[in-house]
């Protein structure tokens, strides 16, 4: 065909950011590297999450664009709203859980990655304590602090964990100001759930280490950046584009993880030691190949009540309305 | 030399003129912008200023314009009020998201209850929260004399954190998947501010927009209240030997521009937005203090100066998504419309004169 | 659960520096009887600028030399509207401040995802900026209470016709004032780019600005009132941070507006003792916010 | 060759539409007194302000002993040994007595130095001050001293006083004089400006008269009669008042035991104010500025409200009453502050009229107002009361003072008011105006009403009122007739704590 297939996105934040929207817009240059003159592309940065968000997707859709990403769980109810307007239209919704007829949605298993951190973090605390910079208390975030405390624990039982709620994806000066509180409390590893470079910048001033999250955070390599847990959509973008051009595109909700390549573990740097460094490699190799889960009982919750049983392993369903701590951790998740 | 000279009267030709001047160098300067951004200047502001009203999608975007200009309206409205008589609410976006969630309140509480009285209901809550956000600044300044332009700007950052705990703890959906976030006012028949007529894009909010333009000209240009405030921006004491209270002035001033911004929340969250999130507030209580501004503070320029700002934003966004401008590009433009009108305002209260030298 | 106060302390002079500088600068203008609410345009100029030079160069220091300059121009935007063509402040203050954030948005794009040099650290391991920032309010106090230009500034800001018709200039100690704001806003700026956070986004001055201004009222219009508000503004916010870090099951949602709400608090109580108390001195300068026209 | 101190040849100065100063000349010798005469807007300021460096001169010279004089700004007139006493205070509030001076002096030696000196010279000429208090805690009196002192410290050669009496006391105003001759006999040069004749016919040597920004006449101020001075300003002869045809009738305004506290920090409260005002009569009161007159007027126009029983109207108690309802009942006030108090600049005087002739003229109803009404209202004021305008469009603040002051009392007047207060009706106001307003408070008086004047002109009391009161910190003394008193008699009654010998330090 002549004309080429014109795929839209609508970001929540800058491309700048240099955490979540920058790896989206990452996915969106690996469709135009992957497709060249076969796709054209179209984004809007910036768009808040509410009447804009309908706007700025009418606007794509009467743009002429086939298929449309929204990469923010905020873009949920107006994806749904623009859908029922423009049947004709597909729209990918990132991290919800609404679909129709022409609304898919799609997510990654980010606690798998955090797994590995949790691993390597458990391992390279001399304080025993690790600091956790929260965004919001929802479940993708309360998995990601479980399964980085269950696997800290497993490797290194006197572990404790710190958290801070940052309230906001991206705020690099309270992400700064939470690192620095979490540092003066003894902590030497920071996890963070949070997106900006901040974080390392403070942990590298204290000779604390800290992990990269969304993308890679390379410049703070070899240290404080001692590994990372990237969010790596192009996969999943060149399926669904691939789908659209050979006509097979269905509805569906996608939560994909390691061994899709959606979630990876950037380099482990020789900051850790060696024997560590296998370790995780083993235990992500063996999440990616499904014969591990992170989730996988005995595990209680933090209130000490039975939650997984021996050998029982988490359902998708149970992870996906998590809203409770387990067992070990002190803090409360705020209301 | 030149020489400042103040005029006597008001020049109302130059009360029209003036904004017309920012605007057009408003579009001058920022073609040059673009120009030295590397993108084509012509286009550029083409996309932004004409595209959104006879462009290729203005079927679209032209309803758009009003649901973007209803809630700029609606509170510049109140705070120009304000401004005229010498009170600086800051605050209005905080009033606007205390509006909403005490308007959603009042729906979520109820659900699913279907009622014709609840929509009138929701809008009075919402007022009321705008209002008694409002009044939090005006009573600090009567009671103790805290400046309301800092207390009112103080009260946003509050509201914000109010939203966001709303989103996170009382007002979470309970079907929502532990995601944060109130029900969906617009799929809740009873509760919903839907557009009136199909494809105009009108609803509630646009038509109280209209109606307060109305009522604040009224207010403002035949009514005695009008009158007092006038004279209390300009003259204090004169005001009150008039018979004016300032304390009253100031409560009357911050709750009516509180209760306005509040119902512009409320017609948002049962509207276009839709919920209640810890992002409801979106700017609008700022955007609006220019609107006021290049409104010169009157009824009708408020009207018109709030279509001019949908279109920056309407048209900013069209520009991104056809030639990829930076979102900051609004901004700009915004802050630059008002640079310019400040300055032109000069012309409005001197005339400009060879200076007389012997 | 104990909380170290020492350690607080530390983290709560990083934490107050940028507000203490731009406060600082607020000060000196609102003292010439100029009221810019345009300082976090002017904040966010020079995190920026100040950013971009120590990228550019490796060296921070000249970072923060740019981010003065910077601060200073585009209060210069401030200055001429206000005192050349006699607009409203408060409108040409936010004007800036929309304006500053926007441009900043707009010229950072290329330096989104960079990194800042580190910076060496000062004496006794703390920042030389906090250093340089706890020196100011010193000097300041100094400059304006001890020396004839500080008086000049000061007659300007109480009293603009009597110290025009002694034959000072207003105009053109109020442009200085303004621009003196405006770098050290500037400089604030560039401490959370360079020294925080090491990297540049847009918005991420994240309303300091705002902060600033109220501590100024706060502060009675004094430079150690406005070290004290810094540092109380900056206490508030370390320390519901560390109270979370340290486990302590706190209201976090509450907590979190805790420092607004305590600087309202102590806003009312400083506005109540300047309504209330027939002693207290040095309320706001009596020219505060108005505009200056002579003929000759 | 010339042995003046100061000398000036052919000055000019215009502004837009105005020509202020319009080729004087006049000299001033060494030791001399020397006087400017004229009505309001006749240009002494300008012609004072261009001595100083403020303004510059369009046309002419000026000569400093001799040498040509054209300073670029005051503080290079002051380098030239000129000094100036402002029209209006030039004083900083917030800041202390010892800034305050050290901000007129070129060079001020350090703060202790200063200090010291400020303590030195205000004792040598009998004018002590406290260096460290802080302005806004000085009495009117002591500012003055403030300004005074401010000159003295830089020895003068040539000491411009523009209107420095209006605020003190006949005995402040004596000690004044006697600072001056002390000065002139050190041979400093002084130039003062005064509409007080009596005043300038005691302490002057010579008098120059200015008319349209001309000079008109020089003359020996103590060989004339004050008439004669006034007709010379005016180029004509002036009105005479008539007071006859009033008899006092029955009580309108009773006012009991009020009290009210200070609404500012340096406001003056009122205390025990006890009055009784009859129909036809009018009440004079008179008071150094800042002793509660301002504080007087908010009390009874109802800008402030006083406890039940303290203010009543023809009976009926207004005490909680507001403006609006005061003014509806008929009691009607004019305030000292013409614009911005009595007036709001940026509003035409039809939009003016609305301030206070709505209740009583039904220019508001239900809240709507009737523009038409309120325009017919204000032409019928200008009409009456002859003020030279355009129309009734123009804005307040254009209007000059005079004129202005004649829309404000005709405002009140031709509401037909039951009880008049007007505070200072003709400050700054020039002869033939002053005349004319204080004519329409007579005629209303006639008609039946009460009229209190507020005033710190004690001519004007003595020429208008049947009894006279003083105000002295807030406290109102018992009238008495004013047939029989005499200005030194009024002036011991205002004296009080404002004896410049008794002052607070
Ligand atoms: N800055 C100015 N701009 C325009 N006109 C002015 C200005 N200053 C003074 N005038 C006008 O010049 C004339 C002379 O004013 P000036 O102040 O010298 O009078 P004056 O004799 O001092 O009057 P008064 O007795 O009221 O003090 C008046 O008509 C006045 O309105
Ligand atoms: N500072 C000023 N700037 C501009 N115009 C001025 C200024 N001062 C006075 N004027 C104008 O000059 C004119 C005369 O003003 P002024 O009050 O000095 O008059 P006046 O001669 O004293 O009148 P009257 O005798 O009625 O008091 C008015 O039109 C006034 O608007
Ligand atoms: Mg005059
Ligand atoms: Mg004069």
């Amino acid at each position: 065909q002549d004309e080429p297939l014109k795929v839209g996105f609508i970001y929540v934040g800058p491309i700048g950011d240099g955490g979540w929207t920058y790896q989206h817009d990452q996915g969106r240059l690996a469709i135009e590297e992957e497709f060249g003159d076969r796709v054209e592309t179209t984004y809007i940065e910036s768009v808040p999450e509410g009447a804009d968000a309908e706007r700025a997707l009418t606007q794509l859709a009467l743009a002429g664009n086939q298929l449309i990403f929204a990469t923010s769980f905020g873009f949920m109810d107006p994806v749904i709203n623009v859908a029922q307007r423009f049947p004709d239209v597909k729209f990918e919704h990132a991290t919800g859980y609404k679909t129709a007829e022409n609304v898919a949605t799609y997510d990654a298993r980010f606690y798998e990655g955090r797994a590995v951190i949790g691993t390597i973090a458990g391992h390279m605390t001399e304080s025993n304590r690790i600091g956790y910079i929260g965004s919001f208390p929802i479940p993708e975030v309360i998995q990601g602090i479980n399964s980085s405390f269950i696997h800290a624990r497993k490797v290194n039982p006197d572990v404790e964990m710190r958290i801070v709620w940052a309230y906001s994806w991206f705020d690099p000066a309270k992400e700064a100001e939470a690192a620095n509180a979490l540092l003066a409390e003894g902590v030497d590893v920071i996890l963070q759930h949070t997106d900006s470079t901040a974080p390392l910048a403070q942990a590298e001033a204290a000779g604390a280490i800290g992990f990269g999250q969304a993308s890679d955070m390379a410049q703070y390599k070899p240290s404080p950046r001692v590994a990372s847990i990237i969010d790596e959509w192009s996969p999943y973008y060149i399926k669904r584009v691939q789908a659209m051009l050979d006509g097979t595109w269905e509805s569906g909700s996608s939560w994909a993880g390691i061994g899709d390549g959606e979630v990876v573990i950037g380099e482990i740097t020789d900051a850790v030691p060696a024997e560590v460094k296998a370790e995780a490699e083993a235990l992500r190799d063996a999440i990616g190949s499904g014969e591990y889960h992170p989730f996988t009982g005995p595990l209680n919750k933090a209130d000490g009540t039975v939650w997984l049983a021996e050998g029982e392993v988490a359902t998708d369903e149970m992870l996906q309305s998590m809203d409770f701590f387990v067992e070990g951790i002190t803090a409360q998740i705020p209301q | 030399m030149i020489q400042l000279v103040p005029r006597s009267g008001n020049a109302p030709l130059w009360q029209i003129a003036t904004p017309v001047l920012a605007v057009l160098a408003t579009m001058l300067v920022g073609g040059l912008i673009f120009g030295l951004m590397g993108y084509d200047p012509v286009a550029a502001i083409r996309t932004i200023f004409w595209d959104p009203l006879f462009g290729p999608a203005s079927g679209y975007s032209r309803p758009q314009l009003l649901v973007k200009a209803a809630p700029l309206i609606l509170i510049a409205s109140g705070l120009a009020i304000g401004f005229r008589a010498g009170i600086w609410n800051i605050g209005a976006e905080g009033q606007y998201i205390i509006g909403a969630i005490t308007g959603a309140a009042v729906a979520l509480a109820l659900y699913p209850l279907e009622a014709w009285w609840l929509f009138p209901l929701m809008v009075a809550a919402g007022m009321a929260g705008g209002w008694a956000w409002g009044m939090i600044p005006a009573l600090l300044r009567n009671w103790f004399g805290a400046s309301e332009i800092l207390v009112s700007l103080m009260l946003v950052y509050v509201a914000q954190r109010v939203a966001a705990w709303m989103a996170f703890g009382p007002m979470r959906n309970p079907q929502g998947m532990g995601f944060p976030g109130s029900r969906n006012l617009q799929q809740y028949p009873s509760a919903a501010n839907p557009e009136l007529i199909a494809g105009t894009g009108a609803h509630w909010g646009v038509v109280a927009a209209a109606f307060a333009v109305l009522a604040t000209w009224l207010l403002m240009s035949r009514h005695i209240r009008g009158f007092h405030i006038r004279a209390a921006g300009t003259a204090p004491r004169a005001a009150r030997f008039a018979g004016v209270n300032p304390a009253t002035l100031v409560a009357f001033c911050l709750g009516l521009s509180g209760a306005l911004a509040g119902a512009a929340g409320l017609f948002e969250v049962a509207g276009p937005a839709g919920q209640i999130t810890d992002r409801i507030g979106v700017g609008y209580g700022f955007t609006a203090i220019i609107v006021a501004f290049l409104g010169r503070l009157h009824p009708v320029g408020i009207l018109l100066a709030g279509l001019l700002l949908a279109l920056t934003y309407i048209g900013g966004e069209l520009a991104q998504l056809t030639m990829g401008l930076p979102a900051a590009t609004v901004q700009v433009f915004q802050g630059m419309l008002l640079f310019f009108l400040l300055g032109f305002d000069l012309l409005t209260r001197f005339q400009i004169r060879r200076r007389i030298t012997a | 659960m104990m909380i170290d106060p020492l350690s607080v302390f530390l983290v709560l002079l990083g934490a107050a520096t940028p507000i203490l500088f731009a406060a600082l600068g607020e000060l000196v203008a609102e003292r010439a009887g100029v009221l810019n609410l345009g300082v976090e345009g002017m904040m966010i100029t020079g995190a920026l600028a100040g950013f971009a030079a120590a990228y550019a160069s490796g060296n921070p220091f000249l970072g923060f030399a740019t981010a003065a300059v910077a601060g200073a121009a585009i209060s210069l935007l401030f200055a001429a509207l206000t005192q050349v063509f006699l607009s409203n402040q408060v409108a040409s203050g936010l004007a800036l401040t929309l304006f500053g954030l926007g441009l900043a948005a707009m010229l950072g794009k290329p330096f989104e995802g960079v990194r800042a040099p580190v910076m060496p650290a000062g004496p006794l391991r703390i920042n030389w900026i906090v250093w340089l920032g706890l020196v100011m309010v010193p000097a300041i106090w100094w400059f304006l209470n001890r020396t004839r230009r500080g008086l000049i500034l000061r007659a300007v800001g109480e009293n603009h016709d009597a110290a025009h018709a002694l034959g000072y200039n207003v105009r053109l100690t109020r442009l200085a004032a303004i621009a003196f704001g405006g770098a050290m806003a500037g400089i604030g700026g560039a401490f959370i780019s360079i020294a925080t956070v090491l990297q540049w986004t847009e918005g991420m001055t994240a309303g300091a600005g705002w902060i600033a201004l109220a501590i100024v009222v706060f502060s009675n219009w004094t430079a150690p009132g406005v070290l004290a508000g810094a540092w109380l503004f900056g206490g508030v916010t370390v320390l519901q941070l560390r109270l979370q870090a340290a486990g302590v099951a706190v209201p976090v949602q509450l907590l979190s507006m805790a420092p607004y709400l305590a600087t309202i608090i102590v806003l009312v109580a400083m506005s109540a003792r300047q309504k209330f108390s027939r002693r207290a001195g040095g309320a706001a300068p009596g020219s505060l916010g108005t505009n200056f026209h002579a003929l000759r | 060759m010339t042995a003046d101190v100061f000398r000036a040849t052919g000055i000019g100065k215009s502004y837009p539409g105005v020509r202020a100063n319009d080729d004087v000349s006049f000299s001033v010798a060494p030791g001399e007194i020397h006087a400017l005469l004229g009505e309001n807007g006749a240009g002494k300021s300008t012609l004072v302000k261009m001595i100083y460096g403020l303004v510059r001169p369009d046309q002419g010279q000026m000569f400093l002993s001799g040498a040509p004089h054209a300073p670029h700004d005051p503080r290079a007139a002051r380098a030239a040994g000129v000094a100036m006493v402002f029209q209006h205070f030039s004083l900083f509030d917030a800041l202390t007595v010892a800034e305050n001076v050290a901000l007129g002096m070129e060079n001020p030696p350090p703060r202790r130095e200063l200090s010291a000196r400020i303590a030195q010279v205000s004792r040598d000429f009998g004018l002590p001050l406290n260096p460290a208090r802080r302005v806004v805690t000085l009495s009117a009196g002591e500012r003055q001293r403030v300004e005074i002192i401010r000159c003295l410290l830089q020895d003068p050669r040539l000491l411009i006083m523009d209107e420095p009496t209006s605020v003190l006391t006949p005995q402040e105003a004596e000690l004044l004089f006697a600072t001056l001759r002390k000065l002139a006999g050190q041979g400093t040069a002084i130039l003062y400006i005064s509409h007080k004749l009596d005043e300038i016919r005691g302490h002057c040597d010579r008098a120059t008269i200015l008319r349209h920004g001309r000079v008109v006449d020089s003359c020996d101020p103590r060989a004339h009669s004050a008439r004669e001075l006034a007709a010379m300003m005016v180029g004509g002869t002036m009105r005479q008042i008539d007071r006859s045809g009033r008899q006092a009738g029955e009580v309108m305004l009773e006012v009991a035991g009020l009290s009210l506290p200070a609404p500012t920090r340096e406001g003056t409260a009122l205390k025990d104010v006890t009055l009784t005002l009859r129909a036809g009569e009018i009440l004079g009161i008179g008071g150094v500025a800042g002793n509660g007159q301002e504080e007087l007027l908010a009390a009874l126009s109802g800008e402030a409200r006083s406890a039940p029983g303290r203010i009543l109207l023809e009976g009926r108690d207004l005490s909680a009453s507001g403006p609006d309802a005061r003014r509806r009942a008929g009691l009607l006030a004019a305030p000292e502050d013409r614009l911005g108090h009595a007036a709001v600049p940026d509003f035409s005087l039809t939009e003016n009229t609305l301030l206070t002739a709505g209740p009583r003229k039904g220019l508001v109803r239900r809240g709507m107002i009737d523009h038409r009404g309120a325009r017919r209202f204000a032409e019928e004021v200008i009409a009456a009361f002859d003020v030279r305008t355009p129309g009734p469009g123009t804005a307040a603040k254009a209007l000059s003072g005079g004129n202005l002051q004649k829309f404000v009392i005709g405002r009140e007047v031709m509401q037909a008011p039951r009880v008049l207060i007007v505070n200072q009706p003709t400050w700054g106001v020039d002869a033939g105006a002053a005349a004319a307003v204080r004519q329409s408070l007579l005629d209303l008086a006639r008609q039946g009403a009460g009229v209190i004047v507020i005033s710190q002109d004690l001519d004007e009391l003595l020429e208008l009122s049947d009894r006279f009161s003083a105000l002295n910190e807030g406290r109102l003394s018992p009238p008495v007739p004013t047939e029989g008193l005499t200005l030194d008699r009024i002036g011991l009654m205002l004296g009080g704590a404002h004896g410049m010998e008794e002052a607070r330090i």
